[in-house]
């Protein structure tokens, strides 16, 4: 217990959080101030590129895990499972229509690149090694829960768009291809390749990541300043309980896999956290009378500050505890 | 100088449905179309703005296309599919240009 | 295809007004706005460019509403008062429209 | 309120030509002209996008100016020629302005 | 004498001043070169952040000065204050209408972030220590000119614009709320924080400020094209004696207030330059009739060029002398 | 020739060729995987005024060598001469008519300041040292060549548009002022300028190379796409037979001049790359009818892989043989 307040209070006055707190407190009091659309981009191809290249080098570096095979199927199946849990749980907590607890079930199912970011920072400043292919096994999560969502739609009679150039466009979407991309190069130029780079993306990492979670703490402000006419309490206690459900089963599966304490915390960390970037984009094109405010405002204005703030250091001291 | 009439057909429209849009329009032999930006704007789904997103949905984009009169039609049936289970507008003005072999 | 008639109205005026036009948009009840970005120009105070500008002085966008004839009147008074003592320059030019109903 | 009648003058063009162009502009004597992004489009000579790109080369802007019907025949004389060999539409509508004075 | 010929040669070939000229030449020039709006903008967002942040943590390493609360006072009076000599020294030497020499007056009494950050290098540089509560007494200083240039223009008669919706715009503005947040921030975290992110935030904090400097040069020059058409002959001297006058004020309030040295340059420099992100645009929604171009070429195409190579070597050097 | 695989390899497997390979794979996949236009030219900014610096505190680091004069007239001719080489391959190789041949022409005179910097970076992590000035050589060579082109043009009895004011825009486009700026601001400010912003232009450089080229990948890519409808097979092996010829020459002129083996090995990349920014914007201006698909796809979408991967170790390991 003391481990895990000891890591939530150090994790909550870390620059991370608190510039993350920066950006949500000035939306909320309609500040100004905004960072451009092409900086916020530009600074999440950095953080793919480099969580991805250190991966790459950390499997280079420690060679190939046994249950690398077992984690990416974990994470397949995980991402699969988790919508059907979100939908249900949705039934029971909201009154949204099917069509809008398939698409908001779909984002719960894949992953939230930054939270992953956020909890292996965490795991850094505490000192707990992690599996470096867990970047892989992110990448993993990203699409099927997509699948899931669209096949909840056609269940429940209402079809969704779904065509072999939507496939694509989910399975190429820029963020896997630079994560995979980025994860192969670091596993292929190893560590003369990271000593090569590593003073770009080693050293300033977490000053960038502050910088990217005040534009985050921003969007999710301008997208919180609307709650109260999209979310009723169901929707919000759901914004909290899923992640810890999520959660539960990602770290299920890791105990199973046999992962370290370290990257069960990341794997409980993916299953808890929800996709806002590449499944929405999806969702319009699929499902677009499914409303977006609800997904997003779930998704990045509640469960992501939850999971930053509360969710990791409580995944990665119940990591610790059960598989320490 | 000679001007010629034509149609100008704005759609604003979903920034993840740019590529299909403009597929349609090839497909309705069109000789051209320019894609604009759109930074912010509001509409019964309250207001929105592109300022810090990183995600491409919840953006739009207008997409212009100057058409010879005649093809306003297949024009409009071949974009007007895609445009109709999505947010979007679509206007139509008249305008005239020079060099309408061109159009 | 069953087309409509509607008004297009474009004011361009400076950045730092947005927010203030479409308040004034919203209160003169349109149904939706967009905003567009515009780089760079030239008038009786001379040219302007965005190029490596910090401050959102000095910059202007155009703002587009598309809306129903009979609400033009209400409209330009709205926007009128606001547009009046800045820089800027309203057009208002006859479209066509599918779906009036959303508008 | 009292509208006036005027020409919309919208002209598509490589962004290397913006500056002659725009030079071309006041020569005619028009009183504004605005500079618009467009980010991507297609044509004859196929698709283009300004994504990733550092060169100029390659990338097309849209230059609006509001004029005076009777400058309009000046305004195209002197424009054409700097849009004739190159890549670029060039569209006028009629529009209505408030403060006809300015134009 | 030989303290500030040192100081004023070292300053003048650093990379940060000839980035700063070699804009200013290319712009004069009519090259092409440009830094896109978005990048422009990202950069001057690290640097407030860095400053911000910076000055937190050593808040937080060197415990509050019992100064703090006069210094923040001190900032306060200073930007009341300022306007009012710069509107009389307007109608000395210029034939500007009471409207423009009121927006102009309000520039001269706030800041300019800029000048503050490169006169901290210079200090850096030195190796002459500072109080790092001085980014705080910056972010007071931005706002209460406004107020002042304002009530300038209502007792001339002419009545400016200003309700609440504008007067929250201009304290919550971008520039003040991200440089207080991460001032609190660096403050809340502090050596700890600053461990953290300082190969982002210190190490390359020069070389940014080059590239942002060279953008501030390209931007000036532009300006200066059209001096000519804009500005008298007396416009052009108050934009060199202004600078001197509000540093001077400045100097004698960092006395007072008991400062030490670097502490004082720093004031100086605050009250000695003149804003040009937030005041003008303030200025166009509260003052729309008065000529962008007057305060705009005066600012930044005048003053901030002669406090970057001229002026910042003085007040650090008569600082230096007066207190040191 | 061991010399030759041992940097082949080292090269191909480099992160920043990796990015680059991930970056055309990505397009040539049709991912939507993007770089905004804004945070492309922020960083050919950085990597322009990085190489500038960094070339002109070598000059003040080593002092001017007697050769410095020799490299930049060897450089004028080079440009000069190699569009005529060029123009006269495409007559054999291809049936474009003279006025693309021209227009293709003078981007192989002039030069691509990327494949120069992958240069650089490949003689650094070989150890092999170069003459510092050979940054303003680059500089010196981007703009004659498209007068060459010009007058081939003219020869051919089709007139290209010159005046004045195309004139300026060529010698004072944005890479050519920021290029010399900087290498003047480097040799001004010596070491201790190197020194105040070397984690910034030096430590990062190979990481922000990476980015830079996953992005040149990705426009490459896109380019490629549609290089079938274009190009003829003559025009492809033009495109790997022509930086051959031209680093021939500019390996000749290397030794005459006398070079070291790594300033003969960057004048022989500088000879071989063709320009893609520069040029093909002044082309548009001089020569609109000339078709810009043939010579983007040429020199981007072929030249420049060709010489990121084969032709860099090639030249670097001839120049080492012979001069070494
Ligand atoms: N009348 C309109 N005029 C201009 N743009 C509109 C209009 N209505 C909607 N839009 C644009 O379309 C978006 C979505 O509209 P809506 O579906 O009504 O929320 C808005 O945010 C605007 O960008
Ligand atoms: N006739 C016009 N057509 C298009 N845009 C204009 C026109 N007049 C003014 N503008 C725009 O409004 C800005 C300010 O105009 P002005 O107040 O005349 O300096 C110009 O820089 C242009 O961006
Ligand atoms: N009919 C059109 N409507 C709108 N934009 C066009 C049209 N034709 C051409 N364009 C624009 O002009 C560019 C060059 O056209 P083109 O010369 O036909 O390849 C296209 O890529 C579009 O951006
Ligand atoms: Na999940
Ligand atoms: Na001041
Ligand atoms: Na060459």
């Amino acid at each position: 217990m003391n481990g895990f307040l000891d890591l939530a209070a150090a994790n909550l006055v870390s620059p991370v959080i608190l510039s993350f707190a920066l950006g949500l407190a000035a939306a909320l009091g309609r500040s100004d101030l905004s960072v451009p659309e092409a900086a916020a981009k530009a600074l999440s191809i950095y953080l793919l590129f480099a969580i991805g290249f250190k991966g790459g080098a950390a499997v280079a570096a420690n060679g190939l895990d046994r249950t690398l095979v077992l984690a990416l199927l974990g994470g397949l199946v995980l991402s699969f499972v988790t919508p059907f849990v979100a939908y249900a749980l949705l039934g029971v907590l909201t009154r949204l229509s099917p069509l809008d607890r398939a698409a908001v079930a779909g984002h719960y199912g894949s992953i939230s690149i930054v939270t992953f970011v956020a909890a292996t920072s965490v795991l850094e400043d505490a000192g707990i090694a992690a599996e470096g292919y867990m970047v892989a096994v992110a990448a993993v999560m990203e699409a099927p829960a997509i699948l899931s969502a669209l096949w909840l739609v056609a269940r429940s009679g209402q079809g969704g768009r779904m065509d072999a150039g939507l496939m694509r466009e989910i399975l190429l979407n820029g963020s896997i291809v630079l994560l995979v991309g980025s994860f192969v190069i670091g596993a292929a130029t190893g560590e003369d390749g990271l000593a090569q780079i590593s003073s770009f993306i080693v050293a300033p990492f977490t000053g960038v990541l502050c910088i990217f979670l005040l534009d985050m703490g921003l969007v999710a402000g301008r997208g919180l300043r609307q709650v109260r006419g999209v979310l009723g309490p169901g929707a919000v206690v759901f914004a909290a309980v899923m992640p810890l459900a999520g959660g539960a089963l990602g770290l299920g599966s890791a105990a199973l896999i046999g992962l370290s304490p370290g990257g069960a915390a990341l794997m409980t960390t993916l299953a808890a956290s929800a996709s806002y970037i590449a499944v929405p984009a999806a969702m319009r094109v699929a499902l677009p009378e499914a409303n977006p405010s609800i997904y997003l405002t779930l998704c990045l204005g509640l469960t992501f500050p939850f999971n930053l703030t509360v969710g990791i250091p409580v995944y990665v001291a119940v990591s610790q505890r059960i598989l320490g | 100088m000679k001007m010629h009439r034509a149609k100008r057909v704005a759609v604003i429209i979903e920034a993840v449905m740019q590529r299909r849009l403009t597929d349609a329009m090839e497909a309705a032999g069109v000789t051209g179309y320019s894609v604009m930006p759109v930074l912010a704007g509001g509409g019964r789904s309250g207001p929105w703005t592109r300022e810090g997103e990183v995600s491409r949905a919840g953006g739009m984009v207008q997409i212009v296309c100057i058409a010879r009169p005649d093809k306003l039609d297949t024009l409009l049936s071949e974009v007007f599919p895609i445009v109709e289970r999505h947010i979007g507008v679509i206007t139509v003005a008249d305008v005239e240009v020079l060099r309408a072999e061109r159009f």
